[in-house]
């Protein structure tokens, strides 16, 4: 064991330059596929905010009595997909629209009849923030004889669906190819590292040591690096983080970094990229050595 | 400890056979040489022993184990029991003259508290004492000669296998080696020592066995009995 | 010469696996700078058509006699910073307000007075579109008798202007990250090459090669790698792009391939990293050997 | 043709000087022996005279360059004028013996359409021809050494330095080596070969120059008129 760790660290030291190159191969890789994964964090995150605002809004009838709406607004908000039930009465939403329609505040803010009617939004339950529960609860809300119209942005709705599958798509297909270039990159390090010590593996041999012998410094030694380049790579996704974060606040945008748990993944995940990819090459290119 | 039976070594990319029909044996505590011109197989004779290269027909036995059909596990154990000198040195570059020795020491697990007094013995029995912390670049020929000697003697083979070991040496340093080898012979451990030195052949009066174009021409022992 | 060409390919020949590495090294960091660079021109791009829609809304009092509008609309129009003028008559103003209000379609449809006041829009021209510019616009246009208020979405101009800074920077900052990586991995490729080879070059300095002699194929060999790597980079781009467009259109983007000119500069680029990369490291490290 | 005065070798790791006040000179065609028990200085030597290593201290001539005074440009040029034997063969070993040879007229910017009929010429002397597409690791001992002494002859160099040039070779092997040297010498190449065969030594009758712990102990021709 001891054996095994002199080893190791002995090859590190004799081929600091290859072994350089390894840690920042796997860092890079790594660091590439945090940042994807900061970006998919970041995106789930704000598309999470996207959703909260998928909303069906239903009209109510001028002149509805105020009981009756409680009364509904109690039973909307025992419908399984509703979170919340907002009464938006007409003054309310004339105000609303003075302040938020920059464009027309000089129209509304002469007009004698308000246009307005009064209304009741709905916010969904997360499981339920897609074109078809939005489309149930609206035909249910029809059925209530004080609705006049219910419109839940059929158009947004479906946008934010198909946003969001492109989302996902275009993640995967981007996290794979980078997963599969770290991989060959790994691979062809660590082959080329074995190729080098051809000679001195050849050597070992030729003075009785085992495959296993052999196999374990190269081992353990792609661990380390792995390891290693787990750490770099967290050190870099922070680096850059830190400078987008510092342009993000300008953007308004709220830019989150990786838990104790996502950089514990990383780093497991850098070191098993190193075992693997040294145990895979190791053993093939020992048999041929 | 040692049997060959018609054995033919074909290279692939070798027009003729580089050994044809080679037969013979050694025994317990032989010391036998091995001659014959420039590329008359002593060298792929000895590879063979060591499971370097596999033979193309025949039989080859060493210490107990059949050559052609050793499987990867088998390798090590074999070579474990063997001492080699190789022609052209095979040292570690990046270790020092001591740690290329203590690494044979290493291979086999030896315990970790004997191997510096183990390593120190051979280097001083070929005179290298003060080079144990060169490394090969900065040993002349033949030092690095004599550091893969030391290697090949430090585990106590039951066989040992020298591969012209004395090509660098000169006459003084020879005998000496030639003397070291005839020591652990004494001790019980087979030696097969190729080489071109006839003067030495001559000399020590033990037994010949000469190549030639691949072909076992004389065996200076061959009407003797050969054991079972 | 024939000799240089001959040795350049020999060595190609000999150190297959090291060279396949530098190519797709090569041809990574390329990629990966190529990718920036379509990103960055699809930016520019949206960014152009973003900018086209900053413009600036004048309110006219109702009543305005329409030879004034005429008059006034093509003094406006004059103003360097303006491109186009377009006048929003009140019927216009309501007939927009219903098509595009979704929300308020309802609202709109009773309406028995049109609450919207007529308006002239102007658009800038190119160089003028920040927010000093508006502002100087919308200055002026208050000097006219019969203009109610102006209107240049201050903030939607300013955060326009942000977004572009913000864009350059993180933009220059990628892009250089980037650029030092490609350097650092092909230098490293490049001293590993000379590295492995350290024993034949001591050689043919052995039997009297002059430096230039070692040095010419190792130079020949790093800009066809170069070139190569060039060539590899260009297509993964071209095949990112072509996925990446099919998922595009969907989201109605309309994404930009590189022209013949970028195609030809990534190749020249690859090129001279190879060259240089060679050059440097196979000088800096011949003294060594 | 080569000239030493006082000249002192000390490399840095190593605790003894390996050459010390060595002082002598080899004329116009002479050809010279370098003996020397193992470790004496004789690569060393060698190396000084093509500038492998520079010297400590004194002054190194080889044929008009001033060693310790070389630019880089005159590195090459010198070696070009030099025919060397390195000890470790040092052949390319992804070329074969034949690429080899070609390669050291290539470097000098020989006719590409003069180059295999020379290749082929030095394989054919020392009996190599039928190797010629064999690369290093195909070729036994001898047969490496043998075309690491084709290469150093195949520029007909007007000095050949040869550092152990038949360590791996059989007697006949030898002999045909050592008749090949003394043919060159006869046409007038500078020949200085650093051996431990002392039988050689002895019978050839030619200049020696004996080294012992870095010093030169022993020139047969010091009592000589020493040419200026
Ligand atoms: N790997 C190989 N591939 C092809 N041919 C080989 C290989 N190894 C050896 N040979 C050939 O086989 C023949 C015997 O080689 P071997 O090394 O056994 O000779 P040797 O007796 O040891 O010679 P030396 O005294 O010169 O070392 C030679 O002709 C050699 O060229
Ligand atoms: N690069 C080096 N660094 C340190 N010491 C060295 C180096 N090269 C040679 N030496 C030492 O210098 C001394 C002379 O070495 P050299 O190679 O000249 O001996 P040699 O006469 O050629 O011996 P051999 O006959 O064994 O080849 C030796 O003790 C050797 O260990
Ligand atoms: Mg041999
Ligand atoms: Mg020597």
């Amino acid at each position: 064991m001891n054996l095994l760790w002199r080893e190791a660290l002995l090859s590190f030291r004799r081929t600091r330059l290859l072994s350089v190159l390894s840690v920042v191969t796997i860092a890079f890789a790594l660091f590439v596929t945090g940042l994807f994964g900061l970006v998919a964090m970041n995106l789930r995150l704000a598309l999470g905010q996207l959703e909260e605002r998928v909303e069906v809004v239903a009209f109510v009838q001028r002149g509805t009595p105020s009981q009756t709406i409680a009364v509904a607004t109690s039973d909307i908000s025992a419908f399984p997909e509703v979170r919340e039930v907002l009464y938006v009465s007409e003054a309310d939403a004339l105000e609303r629209a003075r302040t938020e329609l920059v464009e027309f505040q000089d129209a509304y803010r002469d007009l004698e009849v308000n246009p307005l009617p009064p209304s009741l939004e709905l916010k969904l339950q997360p499981g339920y923030r897609d074109a078809r529960s939005a489309g149930e609860v609206a035909e249910r809300l029809r059925g209530f004889g004080f609705i006049e119209d219910v419109r839940y942005g059929r158009e947004w709705v479906q946008n934010l669906d198909r946003l969001r599958t492109i989302a996902g798509l275009v993640g995967l297909a981007i996290g794979s190819a980078f997963a599969l270039v770290s991989m060959v990159i790994i691979g062809v390090t660590i082959r080329m590292t074995v190729l080098q010590r051809a000679r001195e593996i050849q050597i070992m041999r030729l003075v009785g040591a085992t495959d296993w012998f052999i196999r374990g410094p190269f081992i353990l030694e792609g661990a380390i690096k792995g390891f290693l380049g787990g750490v770099l790579a967290v050190a870099l996704c922070g680096a850059v983080f830190a400078a987008f974060k510092g342009q993000g606040v300008g953007l308004g945008l709220g830019l989150t970094f990786f838990g104790p748990l996502e950089v514990l993944a990383l780093l497991v995940f850098g070191t098993l990229l190193g075992l693997a990819g040294s145990v895979v090459s190791v053993g093939r290119h020992l048999k041929r050595v | 400890m040692i049997r060959f039976t018609k054995v033919a070594k074909h290279y692939p990319t070798g027009s003729e056979p580089a050994l044809a029909d080679v037969t013979f044996h050694v025994g317990r505590g032989e010391f036998v040489f091995l001659t014959g011109h420039s590329g008359a197989g002593k060298s792929s004779l000895l590879k063979l022993m060591y499971a370097e290269e596999r033979p193309s027909a025949g039989d080859v036995r060493v210490s107990g184990f059949t050559i052609g059909a050793l499987t990867a596990d088998e390798v090590p154990r074999l070579r474990r029991r063997l001492g080699i000198v190789f022609q052209d040195f095979r040292l570690l570059e990046d270790r020092t003259a001591a740690e290329n020795i203590a690494f044979a020491l290493e291979v086999t697990g030896s315990r970790a508290d004997v191997i510096p007094a183990r390593v120190a013995r051979v280097l001083g029995q070929v005179g290298l004492e003060h080079k144990a912390g060169a490394f090969p670049r900065e040993l002349s020929g033949g030092e690095q000669q004599r550091v893969a000697i030391a290697r090949a003697l430090v585990n106590d083979p039951p066989v040992l296998l020298a591969d012209e070991p004395t090509g660098n040496l000169d006459e003084r340093a020879t005998r000496g080696v030639f003397q070291l080898l005839r020591d652990i012979n004494a001790s019980g451990t087979v030696v097969l020592m190729a080489t071109h030195d006839l003067d030495l052949v001559r000399q020590a009066g033990h037994r010949v066995l000469e190549l030639r174009d691949g072909h076992l021409v004389f065996d200076s022992a061959a009407d003797q009995e050969e054991p079972a």
